[in-house]
C-alpha cells in the first residue's frame, strides 16, 4: 500500500517516469530553445585563449549525497565537463576549485572523458588542475573554501570565471574578486535565495533550473532533448492547474483537497 | 567482463539503489526491508566522511609539489599550511575535540578567519552595488529600481523621505519577488526530479552514464 | 581571551580583510593558515564521525559496517591511472542516495505545495475581500504563470514563435529582473551587519590598541611593498 | 584624467575606506539617528509585555555563529525584556552553535539581581536532530533530555519541574539565521497550536513572511527592529549603534550608486558628442 499522504507524490513521479519512457520511444525530436548563458561559455573560453590566461571553474561546495546540493553539484559538474572539453580542444589552461571531497573522484573521471571527447590523449590530462579546499561537506561552512578561492583567483588572474552548482552566499566574494581581475563571469545555482546575486553580478546568468538543462543542452543525444520536453510537460501541467483553480475558485469549487492526499 | 565491471555494474548499482529508496519511501513494507534499505543512506554518510581523506590527500599533494619545486612566492606558505594542518590534527586527535588546547586553537585561528571571510562580504556587496547598479539598459534599469526601493525601505533614509517607504519594500518582497521565486522553485524542483530520473536511467552527463 | 590569542586573531582578521585592497604576503599567510586549520579540523571531524558511526556497531558484531569503510577507501583509487574505475562504486552509492532522496522530497516541497500555495482567488471573495488583496492575488498568479512559461524550453522555432508567448517571455524577464534586484538588495542589510559585528570586535576596549598597531602595519605593507620590491630589484 | 575616470579608478578603494570608517564611528560613539518604530516591533513588544508574571518562555538560540551578529541586538533586548517581565526562560538551541552563543548572550543581557539559575532560567544546551529534535522537544522535554547543559539533572531544577510539553510554554521564540523556524511552525504550531514568535536575519525574511500573522504571533526580520525594540524598552544599546552604522553605510552606498550612474550618463553623452 502507498503510505498515506504520499499518493499524489507517487502518482506524479510515476507519471514522469512513464512520460520519459514514452517520449524516448517516439521518433519525434523536440527542438530546444537557445540558452544564451551556455553560448557564453564558448565566448568565455575564447577570450581566455586570446588573453593567454586560465579559465577558473567551480561547482561550489556541498556534498554529493546531501539534499539539493547533490543534484546541483552534478549539474555544475556537467557544465564544467563541457567547459573543460572546450578548453581541452582549444588547449587553454583551466583550474577547477572543488569544495566537495566526495566529488573529486567523479570530477577526475569526467575530465578524462572530456579530454578524450576533445580529441586529446589522456596523457595530456593533468589531475593537478583539480584544486581541493575544505568546504561545506567537511567543516560545515564554505568560508575556508571561499577564502582560498579568493586568494587563488587574485594570484592566477583568470580570464573567465564559471560558477555553477550549490552556492550559499560566497559567490558575492568570488564574483567581486574575479571582477577585479577583469574576468568574464558565468554563474548559476539552484538555491533561490542566491539566484539574485548571480543575476546581478554575472555577465551570463544561468537562471535557476537552466543549470539542470546543461547536460541536455550541450549534448547531441536526442534522448536528452526529450527529457527536457518531459519537464516542459510537467510545467505546463503546473500552469494549467494554477489557471484552472483560479477559474474554479471564482465559481466556488475547490480542487485543493485532491492535491493534498 | 572488464567493461561490465567498469561501466555497467556501477550504473546498475545506481539504478538499483535509487529504485529501492523510492519504493521504501512510497510503499508500506515490512520493517525488515525498510531497515535494510535504510542502511544505504548511512553507508553513504560513512563514504562521504572517508572521502575527506581524498580531499586532504589532494590538497597535500599539490602543496608538497609546490614545496618540492620551491615555487617562488608560494612554497613558504605551503609550509605554513602544512604546519597549521599538522598542529590541528595532532592536537585534535591527541587531546580530543573537547580539550582546552583544541578550543584555544579553534578560537584563535579558525574563528577569526571564518568570521572575517564572512564579514568581508560587506565590502564585496558594496563594490557590487557601485559596479553593477548602473542603468546600462532596460533590464538593468528595472533591477536598479527595485534594488534601490528595497534598500531605501531597509535603511532609515527612505523613511525620512517618505513614511511609507518600508511598506513599498515589504510589498515588493512579499508579492512580485515571492511570485517569481515561487515559479523558480517549481522549475528547479522539476529540474531536480528529471535529473534524478536521468541519473537512474544512466543518462546524466554530470554522472558517468552521460556519454 | 588571553593576550596571545587576541593578538593572533586580530592580526588574522586584518590580514584577511586586506584582500579588498590588494593580495599581499599578509593575506597569503592568513589564507594558508586558514586552509591548514580548516583541513585539519575537517580531518578531525571526519575521524570522529566515522568512529562514532562505525565503531560501535562493529564492536557489536555488525561486521557489514567494515564494508562502508572499504567502499570509502575505494575512492582513493582515483589517484591511480589503472584502477581509478574502482572509485565508481562508492560514487554510485553516494550519488544515487543524494539524487533520489532529493527527488522524493522535492515533489512535495518544491512542486506540489508551491502550486497549491498559488491556488489563490483572483477576485478575493468579491463581497468580503479587499481590493488590494485581489490585485496582489492576480499579480501573483500572473507572475508565476509568466515565469513558468519562460522556462518552457522545447518547441523552439515552432509554436514558441507565437506572438503572445514571446510577449509572455519578455514580461517574465522583466518580472525576474525586478525580483532579482529586490533579492540582491535584501541581502545588503545582513552583509553590512556582518562587518558591523567584526568592527565591534576590533574596537572593543581591550583589542583597540592591538587593532590600531596592526592596521598601521598592514597599511604600510599595502602601500610600501611594491616600491620596496622595485628598489630591491634595482639594487 | 577627468572626473569620471578618476571616480572609476579610485572609486573602489575609496568606497571601502569610507565604509570601514563610517561603520566604525557609530560603534565608538553611538549617534542616535531619529527613527520611527514599526508595527511589527510594536506587536512583538506587546506580545512580551502582556506575559503574565512567572510565565514560561522558550528562548530558542538557533542561529549560526555568523548570523548571530545580526540578531544580537534583538536577542539582548528581548531577553532583557523577558527578565524584566518576570518571565521564566528556558534557553535551548537546535543549532550546534547554541552553547557558544549562550555564553556571549547571557553576558550581554546581564542577568538581573535576584534571578537564580534553575528557578528563573535554565540552559538546556544544543539539541541535535533539527526538525526531529524540535518534534521530540515539543512532545516531552524530559523524555528527550535528562540533564541541562551544565550536567544538572532536570528534576533538580525547579523551573523544569513545571515544564513537560510545549503546551506549558506561554510563548515559544526562535532566533535563527536559517530555516529552523519553519520546522518550529511544522512541529510546534501545527500539532500543538503553541504561540510561536520568530526572529530571523534579513535573508530569511521572504521565506518566513508568508507565515505571519497566521501561524506565528510575532515576527522580526531586520536589525533595525533591534534598535526600535531598545527604544520601546528605554534601554539604548548596541541596536541603536548598529542602526546608526547601517544608516551611514546605506547613505555611502547610495552616493556611490549615484556616482556610478553619473559615469554611465557622462559616457553616453560623450559618445553622442563624438
Amino acid at each position: 500500500m502507498i503510505i498515506q499522504g504520499r499518493v499524489v507524490d507517487f502518482l506524479f513521479v510515476a507519471f514522469l517516469f512513464v512520460l520519459t519512457y514514452v517520449l524516448a520511444r517516439l521518433t519525434w525530436i523536440p527542438s530546444i530553445r537557445k540558452i544564451a548563458a551556455f553560448d557564453g561559455i564558448k565566448e568565455a573560453v575564447g577570450r581566455a585563449v586570446e588573453m593567454g590566461r586560465p579559465v577558473h571553474m567551480t561547482p561550489g561546495t556541498g556534498s554529493l549525497n546531501a539534499n539539493e546540493s547533490g543534484p546541483a553539484l552534478i549539474a555544475g559538474l556537467a557544465t564544467i565537463a563541457y567547459a573543460a572539453e572546450l578548453c581541452a580542444s582549444m588547449k587553454t589552461p583551466f583550474i577547477i576549485s572543488l569544495g566537495s571531497s566526495d566529488a573529486i573522484a567523479l570530477t577526475d573521471q569526467l575530465l578524462r572523458q572530456s579530454f578524450m571527447v576533445a580529441g586529446r590523449s589522456p596523457e595530456e590530462y593533468d589531475p593537478s588542475v583539480i584544486r581541493y579546499f575544505p568546504g561545506r561537506d567537511t567543516i560545515g561552512s564554505s568560508l575556508a573554501f571561499t577564502n582560498s578561492v579568493q586568494g587563488l583567483m587574485a594570484r592566477e588572474k583568470p580570464a573567465a570565471n564559471l560558477m555553477v552548482g550549490p552556492f550559499y552566499g560566497e559567490q558575492i566574494a568570488l564574483c567581486e574578486v574575479a571582477a577585479k581581475e577583469g574576468a568574464i563571469q558565468i554563474g548559476g545555482t539552484q538555491s533561490t535565495t542566491q539566484i539574485s546575486i548571480f543575476a546581478a553580478l554575472t555577465d551570463y546568468h544561468i537562471i535557476g533550473e537552466e543549470i539542470f538543462a546543461a547536460g541536455a543542452y550541450v549534448s547531441k543525444d536526442p534522448t536528452q532533448a526529450k527529457m527536457i520536453a518531459a519537464e516542459d510537460v510537467a510545467k505546463i501541467i503546473a500552469i494549467a492547474l494554477i489557471s484552472l483553480n483560479a477559474l474554479l475558485i471564482m465559481l466556488g469549487l475547490r480542487i485543493l483537497p485532491f492535491l493534498q492526499v | 567482463m572488464s567493461n561490465a565491471l567498469r561501466r555497467s555494474i556501477p550504473r546498475a548499482l545506481t539504478s538499483l539503489i535509487g529504485l529501492l529508496l523510492i519504493v521504501t519511501y512510497f510503499f508500506q513494507l515490512p520493517s525488515s526491508i525498510v531497515d535494510a534499505v535504510n542502511f544505504i543512506p548511512r553507508f553513504s554518510v560513512v563514504i562521504v566522511a572517508v572521502a575527506v581523506g581524498v580531499g586532504a590527500f589532494t590538497l597535500l599533494k599539490y602543496h608538497v609539489s609546490l614545496i618540492r619545486k620551491r615555487e617562488p612566492g608560494r612554497w613558504i606558505y605551503s609550509i605554513v599550511m602544512l604546519l597549521s594542518l599538522l598542529l590541528f590534527v595532532i592536537v585534535g586527535l591527541g587531546t580530543g575535540v573537547n580539550s582546552e588546547a583544541f578550543s584555544w586553537i579553534y578560537n584563535a585561528l579558525l574563528v577569526p578567519c571564518s568570521a572575517t571571510t564572512y564579514a568581508m562580504w560587506c565590502f564585496f556587496i558594496a563594490s557590487a552595488c557601485f559596479r553593477i547598479l548602473r542603468v546600462r539598459g532596460k533590464q538593468a534599469a528595472v533591477l536598479l529600481i527595485s534594488a534601490i526601493l528595497v534598500m531605501l525601505s531597509n535603511a532609515a533614509l527612505g523613511e525620512l523621505l517618505w513614511v511609507n517607504f518600508p511598506l513599498i519594500g515589504s510589498w515588493i518582497q512579499t508579492v512580485p519577488m515571492m511570485a517569481v521565486f515561487r515559479a523558480l522553485t517549481i522549475g528547479i524542483g522539476l529540474g531536480m526530479i528529471l535529473q534524478g530520473i536521468r541519473v537512474l536511467l544512466g543518462r546524466e552527463r554530470g554522472y558517468f552514464g552521460g556519454s | 581571551m588571553d593576550a596571545i590569542s587576541l593578538w593572533i586573531s586580530t592580526a588574522l582578521t586584518i590580514f584577511t580583510v586586506s584582500l579588498i585592497f590588494k593580495e599581499t604576503p599578509l593575506y597569503r599567510f592568513a589564507e594558508h593558515i586558514f586552509m591548514g586549520t580548516a583541513m585539519g579540523y575537517g580531518i578531525v571531524l571526519a575521524v570522529k564521525a566515522t568512529s562514532d558511526i562505525v565503531w560501535t556497531p562493529i564492536l557489536n558484531g555488525q561486521v557489514i559496517w567494515i564494508m562502508s569503510i572499504i567502499l570509502g577507501l575505494m575512492l582513493f583509487t582515483t589517484f591511480s591511472k589503472k584502477h581509478s574505475w574502482l572509485s565508481r562504486y562508492p560514487t554510485a552509492i553516494v550519488v544515487s542516495t543524494g539524487v533520489t532522496l532529493t527527488m522524493i522530497t522535492v515533489i512535495r516541497s518544491s512542486f506540489l505545495s508551491q502550486i497549491t500555495s498559488t491556488f489563490l482567488n483572483p477576485i478575493a471573495q468579491p463581497f468580503t475581500g479587499s481590493p488590494e488583496l485581489a490585485i496582489n492575488n492576480i499579480l501573483v498568479i500572473v507572475i508565476v504563470i509568466c515565469t513558468l512559461a519562460y522556462f518552457v524550453f522545447s518547441g523552439a522555432g515552432t509554436w514558441q514563435n507565437n506572438r503572445a508567448l514571446m510577449l509572455v517571455r519578455k514580461a517574465a524577464i522583466y518580472f525576474m529582473m525586478f525580483a532579482f534586484g529586490a533579492g540582491f538588495a535584501a541581502t545588503v542589510v545582513s552583509r553590512i551587519a556582518l562587518w558591523v559585528g567584526r568592527t565591534r570586535y576590533l574596537l572593543a576596549p581591550d583589542s583597540l590598541p592591538i587593532t590600531a598597531i596592526i592596521v598601521v602595519f598592514t597599511a604600510l605593507i599595502l602601500v610600501g611593498l611594491e616600491p620596496l620590491q622595485k628598489m630591491w630589484k634595482k639594487a | 584624467m577627468d572626473l569620471t575616470e578618476r571616480i572609476e579608478h579610485y572609486g573602489m578603494p575609496a568606497l571601502y575606506l569610507l565604509l570601514a570608517i563610517g561603520i566604525a564611528i557609530p560603534i565608538l560613539h553611538p549617534i542616535g539617528l531619529p527613527m520611527v518604530v514599526g508595527e511589527d516591533t510594536k506587536t512583538f513588544y506587546a506580545l512580551v509585555d502582556s506575559l503574565k508574571p512567572r510565565a514560561i518562555v522558550h528562548y530558542g538560540i538557533d542561529p549560526e555563529i555568523g548570523g548571530f551578529e545580526e540578531l544580537r541586538s534583538r536577542m539582548i533586548a528581548i531577553g532583557a525584556h523577558l527578565f524584566a517581565k518576570d518571565a521564566r526562560i528556558v534557553f535551548a538551541g537546535f543549532d550546534p552553535n547554541a552553547p557558544e552563543i549562550y555564553k556571549l548572550l547571557i553576558n550581554d543581557i546581564g542577568v538581573p539581581k535576584g534571578k537564580e539559575y534553575g528557578v528563573d532560567y535554565v540552559f538546556l544546551g544544543y539539541i541535535p536532530g533539527r526538525e526531529i529534535g524540535i518534534a521530540s522537544y515539543a512532545k516531552d522535554v524530559h523524555a528527550l533530555l535528562s540533564v541541562d547543559y551544565f550536567g544538572t539533572p532536570l528534576q533538580n531544577l525547579p523551573l523544569m519541574n513545571d515544564v513537560k510539553t510545549i503546551r506549558d510554554f506561554s510563548l515559544v521564540i526562535s532566533f535563527s539565521s536559517h530555516e529552523l523556524p519553519i520546522n518550529y511552525i511544522q512541529q510546534v504550531y501545527v500539532p500543538y497550536h503553541a504561540r510561536v514568535a520568530v526572529v530571523v536575519i534579513g535573508v530569511m525574511a521572504p521565506a518566513l513572511k508568508p507565515y505571519y500573522p497566521d501561524q506565528i504571533v510575532g515576527f522580526l526580520s531586520t536589525p533595525r527592529q533591534g534598535a526600535e525594540y531598545e527604544l520601546l524598552l528605554h534601554r539604548p544599546g548596541i541596536g541603536v549603534a548598529d542602526f546608526d552604522a547601517q544608516t551611514i553605510a546605506h547613505a555611502i552606498l547610495l552616493i556611490f550608486i549615484v556616482a556610478g550612474n553619473l559615469i554611465v550618463l557622462k559616457r553616453r553623452h560623450s559618445k553622442r558628442g563624438a
